[in-house]
């Protein structure tokens, strides 16, 4: 439900951010945004939501343009919001319910439906069994469903995901996957990512940004495929795409696909 | 991040001797205020907006921008001095009555706030030439040179690096807040704000910890040297 | 853990020292005369020296506190750079300064605050260069020297904590506020009341401002006090 | 150079962190440490840099125990140094050149010296071209390469890498392994990561860290194959070893070589 028209965004001292950027949420369920860093996934992501506010062209939401006004941006915020990359930047309270219940509170909700949304929703990141813990005695990950968790709560209809697993480890990658896969059920979504492998595993529609400009967007089967626009966006191919190009085996989505389509052309 | 310092860095008299900067804005500070001269003043003040903006490049608009927040407090300042109260109604230039007191403007007051108004732009726009067209990384060179205490320029050294690491996690835990209503109505921004100087106050503690260990790997001796 | 210790120290400067640099009015780059700005240079100037003294010392002891007295700074004047909305609509800063550091004794929070304010002047154009010694005396010596008096003398009366971190925080801004319009009316007494009359002024004048915004400062402090009692 | 004999450390609170860990970097020229996010691995590295003193076993260099008085340590720390994973706290001057140049002032070197060997060093990891912008004007990956100035520049035998590449996009994370690459073909490396493509490409020699404990150890052609014992450790295979696995083919160390192989095979 939300795009962008023609989005400029430069810095006070005139540093341009992004150029013309033009993008459409409603392309897919799981929006990509890729980019090497600096490319401006960040910013992007930053007026999307509100928080800067573009030089040209605007941010649209449900075909109108959103305004910089507070009781609008609440209005706006309660169905578009972020996770952001650094859980540790948005964790704020020391206990997990209180961070949880953050938004929900600052809203005014009743204590009781707090907590059954809270509740609601640690049980679903997964955060259940650790909510009694000091966030401080969390690992990463852990605080990375907190995160998630404070966010989901406010129950909007658009989550954006900015680098939603860098710095984790394969098996907490693979849980925060689940999670988003779980989410883009019911809600619009929206990741940025310099990690080609998740992008191509996760979404079904890219953009990607380069010095600050779009340079290819389309489904994700064809925008893997154009070696030179990822090359030129400092970014590299998905393995499943270089095996496809290199291998002239049809394009897979996952490597499960791929390993069955092998065993049964092959036996093996 | 922060736009003095941006400038600071890219102007067209970056690479300029720092201390031959330092020194002619300094030289003005002193003549302005130490002569403290209309005509001297407003000379100044026209050679260091033409230094600033011509020369090193400031763009005008933002230049100005800087002036904003000195001038009012600059305003307010002239007006408690300018206006006066007295029972004695020929002190004054012009007054009006309220209660048994006059209140108005007397030609002694009103000339030195000319002084003051000519002598505060003209050491301003001094210390913005200084500050637009000199980075901090120089000054310290300065400093140095100019031997300031040792242990005064390793703190500017340091804090110099610290400010902007704390400037980003403030800004991107004050937009995560801000994105939860954080800062909606008052009592949620008391409470935010408390949050966020919380949550920076631990981090000193965390920085602490891990940069000791880096210091110590890099065999620090207990002395932060500056070329 | 051995941070605890560190973090108590630092949480009862935080508490005590809370005049602050960032909130407090900073009197602009060539506002006063040449012979106030060189007299409040020189009263600033034995405490600087004290506090240098003090400092080298307490790095002689421990050389890695450079660091930690590093990140107090850039802590510092990143609250100093925030905004929040105040009681009186406008916008000020946060209180929290004095956090320079007990650990170093009051006097330190003379050198971290000089350098704090000569940022701001520089990359904030707060306050100024030729103003550098007045801001000091009224930011960096008297505030927190109020406050952490204070805080000491209502901590031996058993006061609760909380009230005591408020009272001394609030009135350490309030000194601040008080001793820069001291500063401003000896600078320009009034032409027809004099010094007096013009200290009135002053007063009045930014007492509507500054009460307030010492009101907010020490609320703040507590809240930020028991918040960190918790972690 | 560097070994660890039979390693243990445990926190204060007690809760242990490495037990009975063996480790010997002359194993290959570059030993990767892999395992999850809390396996140890940046704990394992502050015991051999002697930050931490272990609580049994020792840390052996050239074969004798290493000593935990100053002026041994930094005899040590000159020939023996770290690249964290956070530039940002490892980097103390906003002026790269001074950054650079700390540990040689340190050590009392010689401002000519200096001057000689920070240049250098500086073009050795592609750095020399920002050296006059302030480091908070850097990108993340930017101050990574002087972080690696910062160690580079003692001159040591060993270096360890504690997550070089992490929230690295493709192209610095490339230019990050080009470093390492070229950096150990004089030196001793260690890398510790979670990221296990990297590892497979870079490393000759591995050790799996879990829980504290070292679970397998080897050539990395023969410890990546054991599926069962990375997944234990919550770690992926790289995907040259699935398909090796999978399709039978033989096992490359990196993609060139598969794909060379490949067209070989079948002309393609």
């Amino acid at each position: 439900m939300i795009e962008t028209k023609n989005l400029t965004y430069f810095y006070e001292d005139g540093t341009m951010a992004l150029e013309d950027v033009s993008i459409d949420l409603n392309r897919g369920r799981k929006v990509g945004i890729i980019g090497s860093n600096g490319s401006g996934k960040s910013t992007l992501f930053l007026n999307m939501i509100g928080i800067l506010k573009p030089k040209k062209g605007k941010v649209l939401y449900k075909g109108k343009s959103i305004e910089y006004n507070k009781k609008y941006l609440r209005e706006y915020r309660s169905e578009v919001n972020i996770v952001f990359q650094d859980p540790d930047k948005q964790i704020f309270y020391s206990n997990v319910y209180d961070d949880v219940a953050f938004a929900l509170r600052n809203m005014g909700y009743e204590e009781e439906e707090i907590l059954r949304r809270v509740d609601r929703v640690l049980k679903r990141v997964g955060a259940y069994d650790f909510k009694e813990k000091p966030v401080h005695f969390l690992s990463y990950g852990q605080k990375k469903r907190i995160a998630i968790a404070g966010v989901l709560v406010m129950d909007g209809s658009t989550i954006l995901f900015d680098e939603p697993t860098s710095g984790l480890d394969p098996v907490m990658t693979r849980e925060v996957i689940n999670i988003i896969e779980d989410i883009s059920k019911e809600k619009n979504i929206a990741i940025s990512s310099h990690d080609m492998n998740l992008i191509y595993e996760l979404c079904d529609y890219i953009y990607i940004l380069n010095n600050g400009k779009v340079i290819a967007e389309g489904l994700v089967e064809d925008v893997f495929v154009q070696k030179e626009i990822l090359q030129k966006a400092g970014l590299d191919e998905p393995w499943l795409v270089k095996l496809h190009k290199k291998l002239g085996i049809p394009l897979f989505k996952n490597e499960e696909k791929f390993f069955e389509y092998w065993s049964e052309k092959y036996g093996k | 991040m922060l736009l003095i310092d941006k400038y600071a860095y890219t102007n067209r008299l970056r690479n300029f001797n720092p201390m031959a900067k330092f020194l002619f804005a300094i030289g003005a500070l002193f003549i302005a205020i130490g002569l403290n001269n209309l005509y001297v003043n407003l000379i100044i003040f026209l050679i260091m907006f033409i230094f600033t903006t011509v020369i090193a490049k400031i763009p005008i608009k933002n230049y100005l921008k800087f002036y904003y927040a000195p001038l009012v407090f600059l305003l307010v300042s002239i007006i408690t001095i300018v206006i006066n109260k007295s029972t004695n109604r020929e002190v004054f230039l012009c007054s009006i009555k309220i209660g048994q007191n006059y209140f108005g403007i007397n030609e002694n007051s009103l000339s030195e706030s000319i002084f003051i108004v000519f002598r505060v732009l003209s050491c301003i726009s001094s210390m913005f030439f200084l500050s637009l067209t000199t980075s901090i990384n120089q000054l310290i060179k300065v400093f140095k040179k100019l031997k300031f205490p040792p242990v005064m320029v390793e703190l500017i050294v340091l804090i110099y690096r610290f400010i902007f690491i704390f400037l980003e996690e403030s800004k991107e835990i004050y937009n995560a807040q801000e994105m939860k209503y954080g800062y909606v109505g008052m009592k949620n921004s008391y409470r935010s704000i408390s949050l966020l100087v919380k949550c920076l106050f631990i981090r000193i503690f965390e920085k602490y910890r891990d940069m000791i260990i880096s210091l110590d790997s890099k065999l620090y001796n207990g002395e932060f040297k500056v070329g | 853990m051995k941070n605890k210790k560190y973090l108590l120290s630092f949480m009862f400067l935080l508490l005590v020292l809370a005049p602050s640099i960032s909130n407090a009015m900073h009197i602009m780059e060539g506002f006063l005369p040449v012979k106030w700005a060189i007299f409040w240079t020189i009263v600033t100037l034995p405490f600087l020296i004290v506090g240098i003294n003090r400092v080298n010392k307490v790095f002689k002891e421990d050389t890695n506190r450079k660091v930690l007295l590093g990140l107090a700074g850039g802590f510092v004047f990143v609250l100093s750079a925030l905004k929040i909305p105040s009681v009186t609509g406008s916008c000020s800063h946060p209180t929290g300064v004095g956090l320079g550091a007990i650990l170093f004794g009051p006097t330190t929070m003379t050198v971290v605050g000089i350098i704090v304010l000569l940022f701001q002047a520089l990359l904030l154009a707060h306050g100024g260069l030729t103003t550098l010694g007045a801001n000091t005396f009224s930011m960096a010596v008297v505030g927190p020297l109020v406050s952490y008096g204070l805080f000491k003398f209502l901590k031996k009366r058993n006061v609760k904590t909380s009230v005591s971190v408020f009272i001394a925080s609030a009135l350490g801004d309030l000194a601040t506020y008080v001793i820069t319009s001291i500063q401003l009316s000896l600078a320009f007494p009034d032409k027809v009341s004099g010094f007096l009359g013009s200290m009135g002024k002053f007063l009045s004048i930014f007492a509507v401002t500054q009460i307030p915004l010492a009101i907010v400062e020490g609320i703040l402090t507590s809240i930020i006090y028991n918040l960190l009692l918790e972690y």
